[in-house]
């Protein structure tokens, strides 16, 4: 598991109700770096998700960096962790990664109970990413 | 009937009682409602007593349940009083009845010149299949104007938009482009805002340009009465399990005359008197239209629900309908920022009454957010474009959230729902 | 697992241990057959827990019926060994299969000078729809060579008629009109004889003129072990209430890319991505197939019946199948004047082995008195030309008697049977 | 009631069992004067009985007289029974006829219980034989 994973476990650890793990949920969202807007258009749109979701790859030093949005403050968390796990990974590394995250920190039950969401299309694009 | 006791009404559900949804408050009504016992026994009892095939059958067993399939089409006669059984033909959803309509005798009469009128209020089940058979032969499906610009009061004397068809505008399109518009489709109620259309006016309108019109009433007939005569339109429809019967069944009406001109839409047992190898002379309406094994079960269980509906009475579902809605709809009123796309009775028969379907957004909130924050506190609302993306354009959302509610709902459930509503729009604005 | 206790199995089967029909002895299971307890009791269930519509909802009732919902594609994929459950489409039933495939993928390619090829031994829901298409096209339709000329032996050791696909003939016209040869469709067992086809080696030809084939196993998915990767056919079909499942389900099982190629055949909610007024982009399939409010709880019960099937396990099935089989043949076989129209397993692996259905005339007495005085003795048999015209006028007759059994059914009850067949023949022939 | 349905009922008065009354009923099918082969053809045959049934009607001063078929024996002896009833009536006595001698004879049940038989289109043909 990497190490980014490990924060964002011990973030979530202190919170135990859903309304804490969603507040902060939303709050990791609020403060994700910004996707900047040229990329906000449907080239980078996740089809099929409820709210919108923009994901953006960049690649440097043969690492991916993403950045994302979404319209919807819940989606916006799940992306800012998403990013935040994935982010500066390289090709390999993310294809690796099957930790299921959200199931430790608690929401995974939460957040596939709502399948609106896209998290699974999220990873997935994730990993198509990882696989060009 | 004296008014409703609503704790025997809920006893009678058995998802609304049972131990593992008690703390659910459902109101997802317009979605899909919940079967009353004596559906799901119904289904039950004919698989444990009656199962067999029908129509072909020379035994008994087959006979009792050809019987009770053929029964549920009177029932479903006398539900909408249509003129004859053989009006009714079964289908397995609103979605096919329409579909049926638009491939078997829509699509046939048209040409590159004709136009079809449908409205930007349509659930999509009425609008796509328009638009595709539109595609297919060249012809332009063209939307049915909409008020949206008068303002009029609803049941609170506050002033909101009014989404119902423009017949002052519609009949001046139809003076001049009459004779090239072949078809109109309408629903009767509105998924989105539970808005009744005029749809008594509207298939006079339609008719006196000789327009055959089909009402899709799929979120009407467990709310309002329905009257085929009544309404005069040439093809009704709605599905089994939004008027609280099983999923896998619902209604096409159409008037007799109509119906034998359809071309069957599928083929195979049930349907044919005589096939070669390389033709096939087939039976008539409604018969024709039912290819293969119907959802027997299916049928009988909708016969079951509008037995149910029968019993309790639609003046009863209506005026307790229409004192939760009354109520919802002054507790979000007082809501900072929301924004509620409800509609109205057009009809102004009956001026409070509208479906107690509520759609809304909160300013600055998505929908989306709201309705995961009301689904962790176990209140089932649907969130998103509920199938009418032209009608959320019309709104100008992407979408909305939205509580739509049926008779077996309460005061407390509404109450719950509110608290639940502020906490999460509290969260949600930070 | 060891031999099935009749007594066992008969008791997971309300149907045949409800008191009411303790006297019935069903013999009609290629027209459906009826349904264990765990089929009935998933859906009450769904309706009672888990009732919501699917697919586009947050709440957690909705997301368990989707689940349920989904996980039944994936019971499916399993059942016949399909490669993924994005190739398994839900229908209302093997018509609609049939009708989707003719409709969505073949139809749209067919020109005048082109030809599709089915057999005169199937049910009318696997010729009409080709028949259809045909016509509407221009193209032609054309019969699968019979080999109805060549006796072989059936399990008995006796002579009699085979009536399966002759692949060599159809070698021989495939080599000079393959190219025009659009499309196949077969059924894999006969609903008059219970015949089995060679399915695989038909595909296999069919593949190395690139043709693609679709096989109805409306007949067989009860009674065989179905392996569609192993068939290699593009499409393959069944119902729901045929499996011991319910009523208005289906299954169509189509290669990923074929199914890619669709168009939708029905539209409405669930299927689209973007909607305007006048145009459509939509999703893919299966989803694009599946318009509208699906048969939640069909699907659901007929994952049911498959977990079913699947614990009593195929191979006892046939063994407890072939078993009675083999006894009513050899009872059948000594009435004077019976012709038994039965099919044999062209696949010669296990020669023993066709589905238990038995269809036969009497000399001089007609189908339908037959199947009146059995069903006065309470025993449910089916008459009339069972929805294949054109297999009855290949066997040379207008109708006949047909016994369907199942693996539910027993010796006792074949006895009783041929009593009360005995007594009518003597009845009828004065 | 007129006096055919009275003679018919006295005679199956005498059967009690289904089985009595089923062989009553083929051998008033036997003994039906034949139809005139001329008449069996596809003009004079009732769709969507599972067995065959050809009716023919005749008038003769004002009376309507039926002659029948069917390849099944006892659908013969139903067609039997309705020549019996209507053959030899005004057309305005055939409209008016509305006895249910199936049911008085207690085949009724039986009879549409197997519905395939073709009763009610039979009485239908009838009737609309007396209404042109
Ligand atoms: C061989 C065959 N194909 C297709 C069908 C049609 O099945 P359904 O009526 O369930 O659509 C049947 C059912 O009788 C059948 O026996
Ligand atoms: C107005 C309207 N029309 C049609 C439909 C389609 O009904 P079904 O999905 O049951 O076919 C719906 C269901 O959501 C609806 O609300």
């Amino acid at each position: 598991m990497n190490s980014q994973a490990n924060k964002i476990i011990d973030s979530f650890s202190f919170f135990h109700s859903w309304e804490e793990k969603y507040e902060y949920l939303i709050e990791l969202g609020r403060e994700m770096s910004p996707l900047n807007p040229k990329f906000k258009n449907d080239n980078y749109l996740i089809p099929g998700c409820q709210s919108k979701v923009w994901l953006y790859c960049e690649k440097k030093n043969k690492k991916l960096y993403f950045y994302g949005d979404s319209d919807a403050l819940i989606t916006k968390g799940i992306v800012a962790i998403i990013i935040q796990l994935y982010s500066g990974l390289s090709k390999k590394e993310i294809l690796l990664e099957d930790e299921d995250v959200f199931e430790i920190i608690g929401l995974r039950d939460h957040l596939s109970m709502t399948r609106a969401n896209g998290l699974n299309l999220m990873i997935t694009k994730i990993k198509q990413f990882a696989n060009n | 009937m004296s008014p409703l006791d609503i704790n025997i009404i809920r006893s009678k559900f058995p998802f609304l009682k049972t131990i593992k949804n008690k703390d659910f408050i459902y109101f997802d009504n317009a979605a899909t409602t919940q079967k009353p016992e004596t559906v799901i026994n119904a289904i039950s009892n004919f698989y444990t007593n009656e199962n067999s095939n029908i129509h072909r059958s020379v035994h008994r067993i087959g006979a009792v349940a050809t019987k009770k399939y053929e029964d549920t089409r009177w029932i479903v006669k006398d539900f909408i009083s249509a003129r004859s059984a053989e009006e009714i033909v079964f289908t397995s959803g609103a979605t096919e009845a329409i579909n049926l309509v638009a491939n078997s005798f829509v699509k046939p009469m048209l040409c590159e010149t004709d136009i079809i009128l449908a409205s930007s209020l349509e659930h999509h089940a009425n609008l796509i299949p328009w638009q595709m058979i539109a595609k297919e032969t060249g012809a332009t499906i063209k939307m049915l104007p909409i008020k949206k610009a008068e303002f009029i009061q609803n049941s609170l004397e506050q002033e909101e938009l009014d989404y119902t068809i423009n017949l002052v505008e519609l009949k001046e399109f139809l003076s001049t482009h009459g004779d090239r518009v072949k078809f109109i489709a309408a629903q009767h109620i509105s998924n989105v805002n539970g808005g009744i259309q005029d749809v008594k006016e509207l298939t006079k309108l339609a008719h006196s340009f000789n327009i055959p019109i089909l009402i899709d009433g799929a979120q009407a007939a467990a709310h309002i009465e329905v009257n085929v005569q009544d309404i005069g339109c040439d093809f009704y429809c709605f599905s089994g399990h939004k008027i609280f019967g099983p999923t896998g069944v619902g209604v096409l009406f159409g008037k007799s005359l109509l119906l034998k001109r359809f071309q069957p839409y599928q083929y195979g047992g049930g349907i044919v008197q005589r096939v070669e190898n390389a033709s096939t002379i087939f039976r008539e309406a409604p018969q024709n239209l039912e290819a293969g094994t119907p959802n027997i079960a299916g049928v009988i269980g909708m016969g079951a629900a509008i037995k149910f509906i029968t019993n309790v009475g639609l003046q009863n579902i209506q005026k307790q309908e229409l004192s939760l809605k009354k109520y919802l709809r002054s507790k979000l009123n007082k809501i900072e920022g929301i924004s509620i796309y409800q509609g109205h009775n057009s009809l102004k028969l009956n001026k409070l009454f509208s479906s107690p379907v509520f759609s809304f957004n909160v300013n600055g909130v998505h929908h989306y957010d709201l309705a995961v924050l009301l689904a962790e506190n176990n209140i089932l609302v649907r969130s998103g474009d509920l199938c009418s993306q032209t009608f959320m354009r019309v709104l100008g959302v992407s979408g909305c959230v939205r509580a739509s509610l049926s008779f077996y709902n309460t005061r407390a459930e509404i109450d719950a729902f509110l608290l639940s509503l502020k906490k999460a729009i509290k969260l949600l604005k930070g």
